[in-house]
């Protein structure tokens, strides 16, 4: 997937903080604000090194003051201006929400088209270090199902690059989501899988591609962000018993490539959909539902599974966070399922 | 600072659209919603006639908007709440588009989609929203880019004395002074949030008492009068151009009609309207520019023909323009 | 379903509004917060007439700080009083969210269940006259999609007062959703079906438990709210055209009564999923899911089917709003549909 | 408002306990989560060792807790940030369930599903909350509470300077001055949001000035000072108890660690937490104490083994706790 040219290996948080940096010499219109971004560089590293570069008028440390600093990265669009605005954690976008979903996503639509918003909102989501309820949460379904942001969840630093480049360069808002646990950073648990090769030179990563993650004919594994590591994971583990199974990484929600997903599930009639995000109401149901719709044309060999956070907060202590997020087993005992029922 | 000839005459005749316009509205959105032309049983249907949705109406509230906007340039940009209008016809938005979003046309500046708390003009610089207390923070962003851009734009967010206790209210200030950026901050206080009186919601008399919480000067304008207002908004966007920051100004103001076309205003004082309009505004300023001169019969006249044409035309216009296509709906969530 | 002693007809905003006041005079811990619910007896006359009754101290307007008098009634509630506290509409939960979904909703879990929490939330929703992209939305699935929240939405007067009994007296928070068009207004269209005999004597109508509101055979609608009135009017047109169409009620979103929608859908084979919320990552997906992880028991005769507000905002202009929201006639469409198409 | 001797000494013990918890939890929080302990290539895993998630420690920051606590009954309602032990402590919540939650054990005050910036004790009338901001208003809703209930009881917002730029500190301000509600509103100035200071995020000096915002008194405490701190809070304290309504203290701390442990405070200037810990309150109280003849050596070292075995056993407790059955995460998300 990568190109061959000029590659190196980077964490997805080096290859997000390349890609901002990238795209701000580019344009002078682009810059970012948020709190800690500054000479902290990100809590988690996506800002890393910038302000060096950038100094303090384009890398902005804001006080703690979401809904000012989010609703001026709107005002700051609507003039020209190409703002990136980092909310620290996504479970903190209740301070903040009415800028966000009332004015950023739906003030091109109520203008007929005639404001344009180009504003990157960034977050960091999910859990698995124990941080708890207030700090652990994925919450990007909650936005792909409000109408008016793109929605971008990669899960490697190739995709991270790639899809920052794309979002900074669209003339809408797009919500980038990325997951503490696949960043790369020194102090964190990571997935070896999202740190990958990623060429220096600036490259877009369109929205709406699904990509296959891994090719397989029994089963088709749809995820996003580090559940996509997860899959893949738990496909190989599948695979020691005979499972053969496909996983699908959806990369953005909005635009969704519901296409790349039938296809897939057309070819092995079976559909497991894992996500850390809330179960119920959420991304989950809504890939479900695609193939709930098109089996016109798809036949199932067997029920849909689902995993997801079953309707509690997530819990504290680890043991009972490592039971309510969806991990490598759970997965590999869904496949399992998935292979030993079979439709009425 | 004191207003020109010119600018008096500018407030007095923008005024003068303001009025004409609401009042012209208030009766134009009742068409259609009363009796006999409604379902049985129902005594308004906020569903029927040629305006969709909610009515908020401004009529007496002038003095504020053009007082402040007198001020202002195209390239300065203004945020204004769910009771738009007058910001908007004092910010120069144009008033026939501005009444075919109303109506809901394809010819409206949000093609029919933002309507009456929605009205959005690149051009001119104007936008609102729905949402109490939500104009601050985008004004202190257009102030932000303007610094950016190296331009002396100021940008003005208007809020009512209900949305004064927003925390966006508090974020705002504080991120604008901090920033030192060109905001000029300005409450319109007309005494109710809907039916909750300012002293029923507000700890303190003056919301420009709060300017010292963010350490910019706070000014309240006793008087609702657009002298007064030209005055005070006058140094507060001398200020922010010359790059010395925000301030916070707090207006007394009138609200001629209930909070929105419908409301029974059962929670309001008998008589209060009518004692508020012994004060109107218009007659005020009538009164101080034939004192000084730059007013007689003749030129009163031509101004109420003017005033009177050009809202006519726009309510003309907005009437005879198209609704959007249904498969309109879809467009445009992206650009 | 109505008991046979003391019933009258009432509007929905009469129902909810006794429902209060009844049980305001059981419990002296009870009383209500929000914006202009005292002498205006709320904008949608969900508080009619208590303020006479109860008084400024348990009747309490509030200043526009819904961040602060929400968290205020966790607060409270914390110290044993019932809290209900009113958004006077939905769309304006991003301004107060953190304190809705961190801390009333998570509260209860994080103390391992030693903090009550009995506040009822109520509010607004629902388009249909017009009031744009920021006064129209329904958004129930959001509070359903995250734990910790009972949601309760209801479809008629009858329902409304005895979900309304059960949400006070049920020591969790509760989100209650009135459509504003089955409230029965006098300055708002509203359906017929809505307004309904109402016992005069206190009743609980139990969470979790769907209602049929019409029997059928041949295709199952599953709707909430406005929606079901909608779906009833539907049924009887597509009866005419010898379609018979089961409607289920589901009254309330947590807890979800999924084997009622399951038992119905084995019955008929054919699923509409009908809702006023967003279409993506919602309602609607949640209910096909439901019938996805099944299908090892449950035949489908036709793919099933989703009808939403499909990405995007609700527009201003009559015409538009009426071909985003869905509508009796797009229903029975649906329906139709569902007869003439079938399974691979 | 002089404190008597059982009060200094209280105090005393209190910031030793809350000292020597947060000295011991700094170390024991490193446990298994550095090298050779944890996964190659890491220099750190905030996801090993016994206690999870995030550590944020109070150390030098005890007066403010003890000084506020020192005036507060176990039915008054106390709320909390997500630097949350020092507060807790003050205000009584039992050490050994409190240490067993941040374990994230079962016998925790939890159960283990809380952790540290999620301590709830319904009896100690102590809660806390991970978002900044957010402990203010059910502070104004406990408040609200207890004049329902016609108590006498009152409710305290703790909360950071940081946090005194948000939303809720402005609404929550403002309903409880509205209706005069007992609370007590304590910014703890320690100077810091993580790595942005106070000076660039606040766009006034000092917070307390913001009180005349809402009417209610504003009190700013220069010193890191477990007696001035008394003072000042005793005086609101007892104005919020006789009905009087809110008030407003900011006292002036110091962090000594970083913002959490493992926070490397690139951003902090060298030398910072020397210096402040030359100005160490709980030598500066002990000083105080042995002056006015209420501590000697041994009354100290009686102390010091009491602090020593209160914290030892804590520890203890959590460590030899169980962890919740994994089934347990099903549970309590309804009552
Ligand atoms: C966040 C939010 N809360 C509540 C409302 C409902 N609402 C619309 S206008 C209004 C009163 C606003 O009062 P004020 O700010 O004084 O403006 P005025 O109507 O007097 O012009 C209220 C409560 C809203 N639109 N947004
Ligand atoms: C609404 C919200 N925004 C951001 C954060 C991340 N955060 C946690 S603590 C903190 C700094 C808080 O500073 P302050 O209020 O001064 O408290 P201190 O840490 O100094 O005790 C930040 C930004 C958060 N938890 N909640
Ligand atoms: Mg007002
Ligand atoms: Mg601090």
């Amino acid at each position: 997937m990568a190109l061959a040219t000029g590659t190196r290996t980077l964490t997805m948080a080096q290859a997000i903080s390349e890609a901002i940096g990238q795209e701000m010499e580019r344009d002078p219109s682009v810059f970012v604000m948020g709190e800690d971004i500054g000479k902290y560089g990100g809590i988690f590293s996506a800002t890393g090194g910038l302000l060096d570069r950038f100094g303090p008028e384009r890398i902005m440390d804001t006080p703690i003051s979401e809904s000012a600093f989010i609703g001026a990265a709107t005002g700051a669009a609507a003039e020209g201006m190409r703002p990136i605005a980092e909310l620290m954690f996504v479970d903190f976008f209740g301070v903040c929400m009415d800028q966000i979903y009332n004015h950023l996503a739906k003030n091109t639509y109520m203008s007929g088209g005639r404001v344009r918003l180009p504003v990157v909102l960034m977050t960091a989501i999910g859990g698995g270090y124990n941080d708890a309820a207030q700090h652990s949460q994925c919450l990007y379904a909650t936005f792909a199902h409000m109408p008016g942001l793109k929605i971008v969840v990669p899960s490697n630093a190739y995709d991270a690059k790639g899809l920052m480049v794309s979002a900074i360069r669209d003339d809408n808002p797009v919500f980038y989501f990325f997951h503490k646990g696949i960043m790369g950073l020194p102090w964190m648990a990571y997935f070896e899988g999202s740190t990958t090769p990623v060429p220096e030179q600036p490259y877009a990563v369109p929205f709406g591609e699904a990509r296959v993650a891994r090719e397989g004919g029994d089963v088709t594994v749809v995820a996003v962000s580090q559940m996509v590591q997860k899959a893949v994971l738990a496909a190989e583990e599948a695979a020691k018993e005979g499972i053969s199974a496909e996983v699908i990484d959806l990369r953005t929600l909005v635009p969704l490539d519901a296409e790349s997903v039938a296809r897939s599930v057309d070819k092995t009639g079976r559909l497991l959909v894992a996500d850390e995000d809330y179960l119920n109401f959420g991304l989950t149901g809504e890939i479900a539902a695609l193939v709930g719709e098109r089996l016109g044309s798809i036949k199932l060999k067997a029920p849909i599974k689902r995993l997801g956070v079953p309707g509690t907060p997530i819990p504290y202590s680890r043991p009972l966070e490592q039971a309510t997020i969806p991990q490598v087993g759970h997965l590999v005992e869904a496949m399992r399922g998935l292979m030993t029922t079979s439709v009425a | 600072m004191e207003p020109t000839a010119e600018q008096l005459l500018w407030m007095y005749e923008t005024m003068q659209v303001i009025r004409e316009y609401e009042e012209v509205m208030a009766k134009v959105y009742l068409e259609g919603k009363l009796p006999p032309h409604i379902q049985k049983g129902l005594a308004f249907d906020i569903g029927s006639g040629p305006v969709p949705g909610e009515m908020h109406l401004a009529a007496g509230q002038e003095p504020v908007a053009v007082g402040v906007c007198a001020h202002l340039r195209k390239e300065d940009t203004v945020v204004g709440t769910h009771r738009p209008h007058h910001f908007a016809i004092a910010k120069g938005v144009p008033l026939k588009e501005m009444t075919a979003e109303i109506f809901g046309r394809a010819t409206g500046l949000g093609r029919g989609k933002g309507g009456h708390m929605h009205l959005f003009d690149a051009e001119h610089k104007f936008s609102c929203s729905g949402i109490v207390g939500a104009s601050l923070p985008p004004a202190v962003g257009a102030a932000l880019a303007a610094r950016k851009l190296g331009k002396d734009w100021v940008a003005v967010a208007f809020f009512g004395d209900g949305a004064a206790n927003q925390g966006t209210f508090h974020e705002s200030l504080n991120l604008a002074a901090l920033w030192k950026l060109p905001v000029v901050f300005v409450c319109e206080d007309n005494k109710w949030a809907i039916s909750v009186a300012k002293g029923m919601s507000t700890a303190i008399a003056s919301n420009a008492d709060r300017s010292t919480a963010y350490g910019i000067p706070g000014v309240r304008v006793e008087k609702n009068d657009a002298v007064e207002v030209f005055e005070v908004g006058g140094e507060a966007v001398a200020r922010a151009r010359r790059g010395d920051g925000p301030s916070l100004i707090e207006v007394k103001t009138d609200r001629y009609f209930g909070h929105f076309q419908g409301d029974a205003e059962l929670y309001r004082p008998k008589g209060e309207v009518e004692e508020l309009r012994r004060n109107d505004p218009i007659p005020a300023l009538a009164a101080h520019l034939r004192a000084r001169g730059l007013l007689d019969e003749a030129g009163d006249a031509a101004i109420r023909a003017r005033v009177q044409r050009v809202v006519t035309e726009a309510y003309e216009f907005a009437r005879s323009s198209p609704y959007p296509e249904s498969a309109e709906a879809a467009q445009h969530v992206f650009v």
